[in-house]
Order: C-alpha cells, then structure tokens, then sequence
C-alpha cells in the first residue's frame, strides 16, 4: 500500500501532483508541497540513516534545517550532493536520494559493530591509543579516515551556475513566520525600504505546521498579498541568513532551482548568494525545540513534538499510530491532540506533576491517557520506537522508581522546551543572557553593538505564543522603521484570530534518569545525535578536566556535527552545569559561528568563477599576437607574448631564434604591460629625488634617466626609466607587476607625508600602446614610418622625441633593455594595433621578429641588467647588486637611505649579484640552484649563494648565470661549486655580470 | 600520571570509565615561581613542559586568562611543515619537525601527526623560480624536497584543475609535512607538564607586570600577584600587550586570520595543498571536514572577528583550483588573532626588562613550530641566553637589519 | 564588514578601501643622524593598541584619497575618520586627548 | 598608412538581452584635470576652455552638450569633450600651472539602460544605485567585481554609464553579459 501514513486530508500538500521518487534504490510516491523527509514518513519509513560514530540507525527527528539524523546523498553524478538535510529537501519528481555512512546498506551496516565496542570508544578515546607502535599510526589513521566523513564528494565538475549579488535596504527581517511578518508589514506601511527573508519555500514559519492549518494560511496569505503590493518590499522565500557581519552585513543563501530538481532550472542559476546592507535588522527567527534526554533517545520513531505536529498538520503525514507524547511543559500537549484528532493512540506522558486542569480536561476529552510525574526509562527496537517503559519519576528527578509500564507505540513526540534561536543576535556581536522562566537564552539588547543596531522579536526573544510574536513583530517593525526616519503603523497587522493553548511554566529536567547511572548499562542517552554524543560523555569531560565550554565541545565534540548544535547545545551546557552544580551561564555557552546552516561554496563565489575569476589583462596588441601564434606567460594578471613559436619550434629553439634575430637585425617587443605614471607639478623633482636613489635636479628636458626605487627597509622594490617632458613634467615607468604599488607609493608620500608639495600623479599605464624595437636595423626601420629624424646626433641614446609614426601621434623613446640600438614607440592605445601592423609591414625587409618575454630576458641578462623580482628578492640592497653608482653621494634624503647604513645593511661579505659561467659551456644552471661552501658528501652542506638567472645565451655562444654570492663582488675570477639536488655537482667561474658587448658600443650605435 | 594505552582503555572501560584521572590539576596559584610563563597555547606549555622535563626547572606556573589552548592553537589549520628558505627558519621549524616526530610517544597521548605530505604548487615562472630556490635550499638544509611537475601533481591529487587561471606548472613537495591534531597538542603538553609538577592556572588574566629596577619580579594577575624568578611572555596576540604592561613597545602587529571548514565528506585529498598563486591552502582532517586556510585582514584588531570579503576570495579560488568541491558546503568559520613581524618570522628574545623573555610574532605560521619553540624557548630561558636555535630570532634584528624576511625572499612579482 | 566614511565620498563599503597601519608616524628629518635603534623604532615598532587606534585608510576603489581614522581595535567600530590636515578628534572618554 | 583605425577595447560590443542593453561609447576624448576648483584660476580656465562652471557637488556630474565634467576628487575631476584633449591639457597646464594629462585611451565606456540595469550593476558593485540614493546626475567611483569603475546616472529611465580601464574591459563585459542572465 503506498503511503500507508498519509492522512485521507489536511495539510498544505497539493494531493492533485503525485511526484514519484527513489530512496536506496526503492520507488516511492509523494506530493507536491512534501519534503523527502515527510514524503518517506507518509510511506512508513522511519529509518533514513547512520549516526556518525556508532553507526547508529536513526530517522527524522525534526521536520526544520536542526534536522541532525536524516541526511542523504541527494542525486547522483555531477548534481550530486553530500549530507543533505531530506527534512529541507523539496519532494520533485524523480528525486533520487541515498542514505549515508553505511555499508553495505541501511538496514545492514558493518559499521554498527562500533556501537558493540562502544563502552571501548568513550569520548576523546583516540587521544589514548593507536600510539604504538608510532610506525602504525599511520595505517590506523587510513581506517579512521576511511570510516569518517559522512557522504561522498561529486567527482565531476559543478555544472549548475551561481549568482552572488549586493542589496541595500532600510530594514531587513530575518524570519517570515508571525513575528517577521508583522514586523514587515508594519515597516513597510511607512514606504521603508525592506527586505524579508524566510528559509522555507512558504512563509509563515511556525504558523504553517499549526492545527488550524487552513486559518493559519489565510492569515499569512492576507499578510503577504499586502507586503507583494508594495514597491520597496523585497519578499525571499527559500532564502537562510547564514551569517551577520559587522555593520548589519548579512549574508543569505537563496535556494532558486534546487526545487526544480537537476537541469530544471533553465537559465537562473542553482543559488543565489545575497549579502545585504541593512540600517536595520529585525531578528525574529523563532526558536528550536528540545529533545528530552532519555535512554535510547535516538531511535527512529522518536522525535520532537512539534516536528510531529508539523508533518500532521502541514504535510497530512502521521508519523506513527501509537504516539507517546513526553514533555516536560505545556507546548507537546497540542501536539497530543492533533495526533489524536489525526486517528492516533496518543498517551501523554509528562514530567511534572502539576498539570493544568484545563490541559488535563482537554487530554480527557479526547481519550488521551496522561502520566503526570513520570518519565520513558527505556525504549524498546533498534531500527525503530516498538515500545518505551515509562516508570515515575522521583520528586528530584534525579532517578526512577515503581512499577514499569510498558507501552507500545511507533513513534514518540518528545518536548525538552524551547531554545530560542539567538544565532544572528549572537554573530552580530551581542551578548546573550539566561532567562530561567524559558530556560534558555535570550538576547541581551543592553548587550549589542552599536555599529550593528537591531531588535529581536517573537521565539528567538523568548516569546513562543502566537499572539506575542505579533505584538513583538509590530513593535521591532516600528522602531526599525522609526530609526531610519519612517513611520509605521500597527494598524496595518490584521489581528490573528486562531486561538491557542495557554503555556504554562516549564519544569526543566536535563536528563531523564534510568534504573542504571549514567553511562552505565546498555542503553545511551543522546544528546548530540549526529556526532553520536552522550550524557556519559559529558561526564566523562567533566571527570579528566574539560570542564570549560570550549574544552567540553572539542573533548567530546558535541555541537560540531552539520548541525552545529541547534537541539543539543543547551542540553550539553546543562548537563555539564548539574555536574559541577553550577548555573548553566555560570557554565556559559559557545560562539555561534557562521554560517547558520552549511553554505555552498560555489554559491559564496557567485558568477567570479571560471572566466570572472580573475580579470586576464591585454594589450590593444593581443589578438596579433595570437594571429602570429605567441604562446603567453602570466605576468601579474597580464597575458604577456613568451615566445612565438615557428612550426615544428619548441621553446628552446624559438628563443635562441628570436634572441639571435635580435642582436642580428631587429625584433619587437609588446612593451605596453610597463606600469606609467605621469607626474605633473612644480615639487615633481622633490619627489624624484626622495623616491628614487639617484639625481633628477639636472635631467634635461626630452632626457630619460633609470632610478631604482628602495622601501624605507633599503631594499630595492622597483626600477624604471623616468623622463622629463617639461620643467615640471615627468612620464615615469615602472615594472609591469609594480605598478599598482608604485602608483599607490607615490600617492602615499604625497598625500600622508608632503600633503603641501605640488605633484599630480596619474596612471597613464593603459593610455600608451608601446612596441620597443630593438636591434643594428631599428633605426632603420623606424626612419621608414617616422617623421622624426632619429640620425644618431639629433636623437642620441636616452632621450624622448614627439613625432609622428605611421601617420599617428607617437612618443619615441630611445632606451634600451637589450644593449641594442633600441626605441621604444608609445601611442595611445587606440592605435595599437595599427602600429604593430604597420611595424609588421615595414619590417619585412629587415627581417623583423616579434620576440617574447623570454628572449628578452635573454637579452638583457647577457648585459647584465637586473629584473625586480628575479634577480633581487627583496632583500638587497642596491650595493649587493653592484650598483653603488646608481646612489647619489651627494643627496640628504631619499627613500631608504638610512636603512644602507644599519650594521646589517652595511657589512661586507653580504651575497652580491655576479656572472657565473660554467666550466662545460653546454650547462645552463637551474634557476635557483645554490652554491656551496664546500662539497660534502650528503646535505647538509653550507649554502653562500644561488642562481637567479640562468640561460643559454646564442650571442655569448655559450650558458650564462646570474647570482647572488657571498661577498661575490671580491670573488670574481674564482671558481664556485654548485651542488644539485640529483647529487651532481657543476664548478662554475664567477665573473662581472656582463656577457655580450662589454664596451657597450651598441646600443650608443 | 596514569599513563594511557590500549589496556587503560579496555580497563577503565570495565568501570564505566569512572575511573579516569583529572588531565591536569587545577591549583591555586602559589605566591612564587622560578618561572612564570604567560599564556596557555600550545607555544607555552610546551615551554613550561620541556623546562620541567628537560631544564630541571618544575617550579614553573603556565598562566592563562582564558581557557588552555584557547587562542590560535585551537583556531588554525593545524598544518605542519618545515620547508622553508632561510637557514634560520629551516633551523627552527626542522627542530620542531624531529620533534613532531616522536610526540604522541614522549606525550602518553595521541596528537595525530600525520605526515600525509604538503605540496606547494607554482603557477607562474616566477613561482617556478621561487620552488626552485627554495626546494635546493631546503634540500641543502638536509631537509626533504622534491619537485614535481603538472604530471606527478595531478597524480598525487586527481580532483585538481591543472589548467586554472595560472595553469599549475609545477610543484614542491615535502613528504614529511602534514597535519595535527590542534587541541590534543595543547593537552598533550598540559597533561605532561602538569605530571611534571607545573602549575596550569587558567581564567587567570595577567593584569600588570612588576618590574623592579629593570628586572621583572612577578605578574600582577586577576588572582593576585605572583612572584616569579623569570617571566616568559608566550602571549602571542596580546604580546604588545604584556609588553606595554612591561613598559616598551615590540615590533608588531596584530591581525584577524581567518580560516573556514567544510561538511566532513569522505576521503578526497590526501596530501596538504598551499597555493600562493591562486590562493589556495586546504587539507582534509581525519573527521572529513576540509580545513581551509583564509588570508588576514589588513588592520589591527584584536575581535576574532575578520571580513568576509576575504571568505569570498579564499571560497572563490578554492573552487577555481577544485572545481568540484563548489556543491561542497562551508560548514563554519572563523577567525584568529596573530601578532605579525614586518619579516613575518617570529620573536625569540631578551627584552629591555632583565628575566623578562618574549616568545611571539609567529603571525600565520605557529603551529608548526610548537614543539621546537617551546623546546628552544624553555632552554633559553634556563641558561638566561637564547640558544643557537632562537638567537638568530631576537628583536635587534629590527634595528641591526639582519632580518628573517621569509616573505620577502618569495619575492615581488616583476 | 565595515561602512567607512570617506570624508570625501562619504558612507561606502569596506572592499572600496584598503588600511595601511597606524597614522601620525612622520618621517624623521636628518636621518643621517639617528641611531640604528631610533631609525629602527620608526620603520618597526608600533603602538598596536588593544583599544583605541588612529590608522590610514586609503579610498582605493574611489576618489584614491589617503585619509586617517580612529577606530576600537576590540570592537572594530570606527569613532571617526579625519582628513590628514584635519587635527586628530579626540579619544572618547578621555575628554580633550588626541 | 593614412585613417588608421581608431580601435576600442571591445570594438563597439552590444548586449541586446530582454530588459538590459549595453552598449560601448566610441573612442571619447577624456581629460584628467587637477587644482583648487574653488580658486578663480580654475573656474576661469573651464569656462574659457570648456565654457563650464567649477561648481561641482562631490559625486556629481554636469555636461553642457560638447563637454561633460565628473568629479573623482577634491582637486581631481575628469573632463569627457569634443576638443582635442592635448590641446586642453597643455592649456589648463599653461593657464592653471597644476596637473592635466590626456587619458582618452586609459578607459572605455559602456552604456548600459534597461529595467535590469539597477539589479546587474549591484551584482558586481558593493554601491547602492536605488533611485533615492544614486540620482541622475550623480556619479561614483566604486568596484565592479575586480574592477575599479566610475559610475554615472544620466535617465531615470535608467541610463547608467560604467567607465573602465581599458585591460579590464573584457572583464566588465564578460561580467555584465553573465549576470544579465540571473537577474
């Protein structure tokens, strides 16, 4: 018989859509509006899944996002989907779903020896063993690891889409149940601009798993039509706040699609990531039930009175025909009479021994028997409630006693009380206090941050009566929306008509007792279910020490199970605080951590996945490059041309091809990635002189100079050429990866430390497309697109001339990076293109060759220049690099000019940049091989240098290095061992770093 | 002590368990100590442990104003390691790797090192020759290194997207590195030295430090004073603290780190993986969760609170380099305080105060030297001078320039 | 995640700024004449205070201005934000110093 | 070599999708101004070279048809013209004696209008564009994902212009075009 629960009516299913779905391989039918969880109750099923530790079986106990036990593998493949709450899983059709943690099924599973062996497995047992023999550790740790861990990740890609999106409003609820309803509807009535979100796929919160469902919905529905009407009201249903940052940052997760089931979202994305900027913030996010903790709490059948309720009145499900309800307070009777207006055999079994005439009369009415003072002493069935034994309680509470009534029952509806969920309140900064009339804790707004102004309202203040969250509701919707300069009126919440039980006190009783002490006999009093934590364990924690909240959390592990707590914290708190006879707050209670309910990762990174990751930066050159097939290199976030590779060419060969083209006729290279800054004003000298090392006071005008740059630690940090344009004008370079740095480093001198120098700093980085052509033909070939006359005595070496290039504007700079005759020509990038083009065109008959970044770096190493960030490390100082004539002797100040001169900075010995060259002309070093003291046999051995460029240079005819050595600068023409990390040791001569054309004739050419 | 085994278990099991002993006492404090060493982590009990084992120094109380362990050694991503590029650092952190070694034996208590490997990936010629230093340095140490390529990197980790914004050219793998349990480290070292005679004091705040003429003489503490013949700092994010109490100031500054975990899922990386080019630094823990390491955020705060602009960008490249774990769920975050050097290497020093000594700057890489700074720490302060393994870590170095710029040597970008 | 004041934009997210250390450290005048240690206190040694803390913002993301703020380094909540000419707003409870 | 081609960075992409259009500006004149625009100097120089005012709020606009002046800072603002940019610089630099340079090439602009204009601009920008607070005739240096941007608000219909660097054009575009779907 299919669903053999399923109600004949009732509840907000839609009966008219029967969806089809699979659990562990077996068909089932639901409806539209079920959860898997109440869709696999309406067909019998209890047993839903394994506990983490003992493997113990277990089934829903709640019908919310606190649900600790039925979590499932939803999906399979790609979609596939790990630890899935089926109490939040929207029932569509053709859902397939999986129980975890077990094998080789759910109703075998080998893994349930552990609960044989578990007197042998108390808390923190791992701590005490598999120490010996140390070599096993690891072995052991292999079975641990494979026994952990719940579900199985997806091992394909993420194929569904995420959006992650910023919103603004004045007030933001939290919680669309009759507290954030009303207190919207009452902010909103004002024109404040406000958002209200609600984790369920309908709004109304606890209201939609009342008895009288059908009033309880039209109430709502009337509220929502309002709020739907109203321009500046933003409704998100199946939408969590999962975490409230400082100032009233909160961030949710909007579940789009997932309802549709696989693919059937079309082109909205899976989720939705909101992180919202509210003035204010209304918390009304109810509250969580209790289990009472009793022996063998944690078989499937038993759960929380108002999860039973719930699948009674919202989803027409009768969880069990024989229902014991056991409560220590007056909310579960409720549920005793729905169970028993739904058909059940309900017996009611309550704690206290004082319960109300009224409730006693109601019980009466309706046949349902009531035990007043007793307690379940055990529960009979492992996968599944067959039977409890209820015995009286003493007046104490502290044990049991009398006859054992044995009653048989299926399911049992267990109320511990009400936790508010002070989650939000908490994350927001707030502090929270103890309120002994609930027994729980409440938020303390004495206690908040100012910075994050909020208010608290309805279940999650304390206050679990329908017609109090109202009135809360309109009160916190009123203040928010006065705080942000709106009116707004109580008027406009509809009154609530549904009438409900009066609550009496709660009589707290933390831990129901058995004929056995605690942690004694067979059976287990579950406090933490998932994690599988126990009243034994807590005293476990208590008796070696851990004692303190934090101690007992992580001893134990209570609380830190995907459900993070939300029915076993307090429980824990209270149990510890009757051991050491404290007052729960003196015991004190956790951080609340984001996120509230686990939160998708793909989901937090939004659409800035895959080609948004990070920008990929190009020059107005790129797609030639591309046409002329350059494989690129990441510089920065910069796609940089690497080497243009000719068919049947590997990167070697390019290089050595293109390095060669070079010093032979001419090659070009895309200059354009070169951070530029323009600097304007009449103190722009002043600020050459401080940040950089050398002179600028008499630099002619249409003058280049190269300056290298020192933090105030005297390290260098950057190079570049710098050129004046005017008397009080400069265009200065930088390293592509530093310019950003040196940009914000000028500005932040200028700005903090010389506020009243006149300098204008502005990036022109982007606004110049640069092609540096270099080689014995460059003057050549620039002659035949310029009207500049660039003979060699109207356009010497290191000076700026304007022109035109191939007909357009152009900056042409003669500097060089390859000791060749070289010009670099700028021109806004809007031409970019067009000048590469033409160059292409011109230079054919020179042989022109468009070059890399590693040919360049070839180039310049055979002359011995310097790359920021390669050769240095940023640790050396411009002495190390041998390169004393680049500092001025004669300035006051410059940036880093102390620091030259500390102890450290200013004794020899310290590793100096040199040439090295290999006794066999054929090795080419590996950058960042080191050179040793001596040779030794096996490490360790002494290190005095290393390698930091290291090349076969077709110009010098042989490999090249570059290195730093210990007081390198006396050393040259002595012979260095380099030991490798193969064993294999080269001998290599140290010489002055230049390679090619030591007298520098051409680039003077 | 009670020592633990397999046999203790199974004994104690018969008894309900009733029968285990406190970890560690809880005395009252006494009105003097030889030392006092203040701060509860992992960094000053183990301190406290080795100069009671080891210095033959047992009068030594461990203060602390919260709960033991509850600073960063509870809050990081328990990654262990000592592949680094500087002699100094290869020195300090080695020393604590040989130490990790044989801990759950020396301890009596099972602190799950687990050498599972640590693999750092380079995704640029720059990080190719940044690997490439570092591996021959750390080899030349006598420390284990070795290179991967893309190849044997995807074979060591399947699940991973070779071709990520910055392709994976490369790797540096350090197989002795790997992982540990953070709190049963804290424990492990209270429970030995409390067995050793130390006085553990917790929810006890040190309020003031008595100085006189330049020598320290005790605490001033929220139980009182308490006398003391040496004082060893070992506050870490309250270092400046202690060290304004104590009348200089320290060349620090303090942070928010942050770091996350997921669901626990089964078995799916093995190894620790860092990427400094993406930004990527995850491992999985015997429970399944996968911890994953955040950045810090860029002001001084001492709230344990950080951005969440920076969860973004820790998520974001998380799933760019493991493209599947983006169905994954993050299941907490949270954050830390560290209290970081400009050199980003850490503090082993005498201070302007006589007997007054400081163990601290170790910003987003203490863990991994527990053992070996507190080994190095407890002995220095035995002998009054930092032995060879802490010297090089002494706070003249800020003024003499010899810095243990760790971070500098990886380099800017050109 | 912070609102800061710009004082020159005004109200805007955190992720438009970025912090840049403690502020009212100038630069020392006729260095050549300091100390190893006086020179070492300038670039190393802060204040890192564990309450009250005057430190540089930076408006990267908008007008790229360089401004100083006075925020709690407990409660992480800004008391104030001054232009760099401005004088320093005094420390709360502590009535004139600044 | 005579007309080269005058190329932008996205060669005049569009995006047509239901209820968002994007387009990009052709190639657009733009001028970095600096100096004290409450001096008489200043305000002198723009109403003889712009024939503008210098009045101008912080994150505020104005245009007068050949000429559109943004500010980005106290003593920055951009100038968008018909005139030659160098022409106006080494004027303003001869007339003001502070700071003027030509970025006409340094960014592009998109123009973006549509319904969905306000929801695809906040997917990327922690800024907020509600009408009330974000008006016409307001602009705002901001982030647009990674992207530093100037914003500016020309229609209520609406017509938001996005101002980005010319190497993260692409981004911005690529972006824009994504979140056009999810909106």
């Amino acid at each position: 018989m299919s669903q053999p629960q399923r109600l004949s009516a009732g509840g907000s299913i839609d009966r008219s859509k029967l969806l089809s779905f699979m659990f562990d391989g077996r068909q089932y039918t639901g409806y539209q509006g079920d959860t898997l969880a109440s869709a696999l109750l309406a067909n019998g099923v209890r047993l839903m899944g394994r506990s983490f530790k003992y493997h113990r079986p277990r089934g829903a106990i709640a019908a919310g996002s606190e649900e600790p036990n039925a979590l499932v593998q939803l999906e399979t493949g790609a979609y596939t989907e790990p630890n899935t709450r089926a109490t939040c899983i929207e029932l569509y059709d053709g859902l397939v779903a999986k129980s975890q943690n077990r094998w080789p099924n759910l109703e075998f599973d080998v893994g349930a020896v552990n609960s044989l062996v578990a007197r042998f497995l108390p808390a923190g047992f791992y701590y005490k063993t598999f120490m010996w023999p140390a070599s096993m550790w690891m072995t052991y740790e292999k079975f641990i690891r494979k026994a952990a861990g719940l579900g199985v990740s997806p091992v394909d890609d993420d194929p569904d889409v995420y959006h992650g999106t910023y919103a603004h409003c004045d007030v933001l609820v939290i919680g669309g149940g009759p507290a954030g309803i009303a207190a919207a509807t009452a902010a909103a009535n004002g024109g404040a601009r406000i958002i209200l979100l609600d984790e369920g796929n309908d709004f109304g919160g606890g209201l939609l798993g009342t008895s009288d469902n059908a009033a309880s919905t039209s109430y709502i529905d009337g509220a929502l039509q309002v709020l739907e009407q109203n321009d500046n009201v933003r409704l998100l249903s199946r939408t969590t706040a999962t975490g409230y940052y400082d100032y009233n940052y909160i961030t949710a997760l909007e579940k789009v699609t997932d309802h549709l089931g696989p693919a059937n979202g079309g082109d909205a994305p899976r989720q939705r990531f909101w992180k919202i900027r509210a003035k204010q913030v209304v918390i009304a996010a109810g509250s969580i039930e209790r289990p009472l903790i009793f022996a063998d709490n944690d078989r499937p059948g038993v759960m929380l009175a108002n999860a039973v309720g719930t699948y009674i009145n919202r989803y027409g499900v009768l969880p069990g025909n024989d229902v014991v309800v056991f409560t220590n307070n007056d909310s579960a009777y409720q549920v005793a009479l729905d169970a028993a207006a739904a058909g059940a055999t309900v017996t009611t079994v309550d704690t206290r021994r004082n319960v109300s005439s009224e409730l006693k009369s109601k019980l009466e009415q309706n046949n349902i028997r009531l035990f007043e003072g007793h307690a379940i002493s055990s529960v009979q069935g492992s996968k599944g409630v067959e039977s409890v034994r209820i015995m009286q309680l003493s007046e104490d509470g502290e044990s049991v006693q009398g006859q054992a009534w044995e009653i048989v029952c299926t399911c049992v509806a267990t109320s511990g009380g009400w936790t508010p969920s002070c989650h939000m309140f908490s994350q927001s900064g707030g502090k929270l206090k103890y309120d002994e009339s609930i027994a729980g804790f409440i938020p303390d707004p004495s206690k908040a941050k100012v910075s994050s102004p909020n208010f608290s309202a309805g279940a999650c203040n304390g206050s679990f009566t329908t017609h109090a969250c109202i009135e809360q509701g309109i009160a916190a919707g009123a203040k928010a929306a006065a705080a942000v300069g709106k009116t707004a009126s109580a008027s406009s919440v509809n009154a609530f008509a549904v009438s409900e039980i009066a609550q009496g006190a709660i009589a707290p009783l933390w831990l129901v007792p058995t004929v056995h002490p605690v942690g004694e006999g067979k059976a287990k009093h579950f406090h933490d279910f998932q994690n599988d934590v126990t009243a034994a364990d807590i005293h476990l924690a208590a008796r070696e020490g851990f004692v303190s909240v934090e101690h007992l959390k992580r001893y134990t592990t209570t609380g830190m199970a995907t459900d993070q707590g939300k029915t076993s914290n307090l429980n824990a708190l209270a149990i510890m605080a009757n051991i050491q006879g404290v007052s729960i707050p003196e015991v004190g209670t956790t951080t609340f951590r984001p996120p509230y309910t686990p939160l998708t990762f793909g989901a937090v990174g939004g659409q800035e996945s895959r080609e948004l990751f990070i920008q990929e930066r190009k020059t107005p050159m790129h797609e030639h490059h591309v046409a002329n097939g350059a494989v690129f290199e990441d510089v920065g976030d910069w796609k940089r041309p690497w080497y243009f590779p000719q068919a049947g060419e590997d990167m070697h060969a390019a290089v050595q091809r293109e390095t060669l083209a070079v010093r032979e006729s001419v090659g070009m290279l895309d200059a354009s990635t070169l951070g530029k800054i323009d600097i304007q004003g009449k103190d722009a000298v002043k600020l050459l002189e401080m940040v950089y090392t050398n002179n600028w006071q008499k630099l002619a005008i249409g003058s280049c100079r190269y300056g290298l740059m020192l933090n105030e630690h005297g390290m260098i940090f950057d190079d570049g050429v710098t050129t004046r344009l005017g008397e009080n004008h400069f265009h200065m370079t930088t390293t592509t990866g530093g310019a950003a740095r040196v940009m914000s480093w000028l500005e932040e001198w200028l700005q903090t430390e010389w506020p009243e120098w006149e300098v204008y700093c502005t990036s022109v980085t982007e606004q110049w497309a640069v092609m540096a052509i270099n080689g014995p033909n460059a003057r050549d070939l620039l002659q035949e697109l310029t009207d500049i006359d660039v003979s060699k005595e109207s356009f010497p070496f290191m000076t700026m001339r304007e022109g035109s290039v191939a007909g357009v504007p152009a900056r042409v700079y003669r500097i060089s990076f390859t000791g060749e005759l070289s010009y670099e020509i700028n021109v806004p990038a809007r031409y970019g293109r067009h000048l590469i083009e033409a160059l292409t065109e011109a230079g054919k008959k020179y042989d022109l060759v468009p070059y890399g970044t590693e040919a360049m770096h070839v180039l310049r190493a055979e002359k011995g220049f310097i790359i920021v960030g390669q050769d240095t490390d940023g640790t050396v100082t411009p002495h190390d690099m041998d390169m004393d004539w680049i500092v001025s002797k004669t300035k006051e100040e410059y940036l880093g000019n102390r620091a030259q001169v500390r102890v450290d900075t200013k004794r020899d010995k310290r590793p100096q940049l040199i040439g090295l060259l290999t006794e066999d002309p054929t090795v080419v070093l590996p950058e960042g091989a080191h050179i040793v003291a001596e040779v030794l046999d096996k490490p360790p051995m002494p290190t005095i240098g290393h390698v930091t460029s290291s090349y076969m240079s077709p110009n010098a005819g042989r490999s090249i290095a570059l290195a730093v050595l210990q007081d390198g600068i006396n050393r040259k023409g002595e012979t260095v061992s380099l030991a490798m990390m193969d064993g294999s040791v080269h001998q290599a001569l140290v010489t002055d770093t230049v390679f090619v054309d030591k007298e520098g004739v051409r680039v003077r050419g | 002590m009670k020592a633990y085994s397999l046999f203790s278990l199974a004994r104690n099991a018969m008894s309900y368990h009733r029968n285990w002993q406190q970890a560690w006492r809880s005395p009252d404090p006494k009105s003097k100590y030889d030392v006092v060493i203040i701060g509860g982590g992992g960094h000053g009990l183990a301190t406290a442990y080795y100069l009671a084992t080891q210095c033959g120094i047992s009068n030594v109380a461990v203060i602390e104003k919260g709960w033991l362990g509850g600073g960063n050694t509870g809050r990081n991503t328990t990654i262990v390691r000592s592949n680094y590029l500087l002699d100094a650092s290869a020195g300090m952190y080695e020393h604590a790797m040989k130490l990790w070694e044989g801990l759950s034996q020396e301890l009596n208590y099972n602190v799950m090192f687990s050498q599972r490997g640590l693999l750092h990936l380079a995704h640029s010629v720059h990080d190719m020759q940044e690997i490439g230093r570092r591996g021959n340095a750390i080899h030349l140490n006598g420390i284990d290194s070795e290179f991967l390529t893309p190849e044997q990197v995807k074979e060591m980790l399947p699940i991973i997207n070779l071709n990520c914004r910055y392709p994976v050219m490369g790797g540096l793998l350090q197989k002795r590195g790997g992982t540990a349990r953070h709190d049963a480290v804290a424990w492990g070292y209270a429970r030995g030295a409390d067995a050793a005679g130390v006085d553990i004091i917790q929810n006890c705040e040190v309020t003031g430090v008595r100085v006189e003429n330049n020598t320290v003489v005790g605490v001033e503490t929220s139980r009182g004073f308490i006398g003391a013949g040496k004082v060893g700092s070992v506050a870490a994010g309250h270092s400046s603290v202690i060290a304004e109490m104590a009348g200089f100031k320290m060349p620090l500054e303090c942070y928010p780190l942050q770091a996350l975990v997921s669901e626990p899922i089964k078995p799916i990386i093995d190894c620790v993986v860092m990427s400094n080019g993406i930004h990527v630094y995850v491992s999985q823990s015997d429970k399944g969760e996968l911890v994953v390491g955040s950045g810090s955020d860029a002001y001084n705060s001492y709230s344990q609170r950080g951005s969440f602009d920076l969860i973004e960008h820790t998520v974001g490249p998380l799933c760019e380099l493991f493209p599947l774990f983006s169905r994954l769920r993050m299941l907490r975050q949270w954050a830390g305080i560290v209290d970081v050097t400009v050199d980003r290497s850490p503090i082993l020093s005498k201070t302007p105060v006589k007997n007054l000594y400081f163990n601290c700057g170790w910003g987003t890489g203490g863990f991994k030297a527990t053992p070996g700074s507190g080994h190095a720490f407890a002995h220095s302060i035995a002998a009054g001078e930092m032995n060879k393994i802490a010297a090089p870590f002494s706070i003249d170095r800020f003024n003499t320039g010899a810095l243990i710029d760790e971070g500098a040597a990886a380099a800017v970008a050109h | 995640m912070f609102i800061i004041n710009c004082p020159y934009c005004g109200d805007r997210d955190q992720t438009e700024f970025s912090c840049h250390g403690e502020a009212h450290i100038p630069r020392p005048t006729e260095t050549a004449k300091m100390t190893d240690d006086e020179w070492g206190e300038y670039v190393f040694f802060r204040t890192n205070p564990k309450g009250y803390h005057r430190e540089r913002w930076l408006h990267d993301h908008g007008c790229r201005r360089w401004f100083n703020a006075l925020r709690h380094t407990v409660t992480d909540e800004f008391v104030a934000t001054y232009k760099i000419e401005d004088p320093r707003p005094p420390i709360p409870g502590e009535g004139g110093r600044s | 070599m005579d007309n080269p081609v005058i190329a932008t960075p996205l060669n005049a992409a569009k995006i047509d999708t239901d209820g968002l259009t994007v387009a990009e500006l052709g190639h657009t004149s733009k001028v970095n101004l600096r100096g004290d625009f409450s001096s008489s100097t200043v305000n002198n120089a723009l109403t003889t070279l712009l024939g503008m005012e210098s009045t101008l709020a912080p994150n505020a606009f104005v245009s007068n048809g050949a000429s559109t002046l943004f500010w980005l800072g106290p003593n920055e603002r951009l100038i968008y013209t018909d005139s030659d940019p160098e022409t106006i610089a080494s004027q303003w630099r001869d007339q003001v004696g502070t700071g003027a340079v030509d970025v006409s090439d340094y960014s592009t602009v998109l123009r973006l209008s549509g319904p969905k204009v306000r929801d695809v601009i906040v997917s990327g920008a922690p800024f907020d564009v509600h009408p009330d607070e974000f008006k016409v005739g307001q602009c705002a240096q901001t982030r647009f994902g990674n992207a530093s941007i100037l914003l500016s608000n020309h229609a209520e219909t609406p017509v938001f212009q996005m101002q980005v660097r010319w190497s993260f054009a692409e981004y911005a575009f690529e972006y824009i075009k994504r979140v056009a779907n999810y909106v």
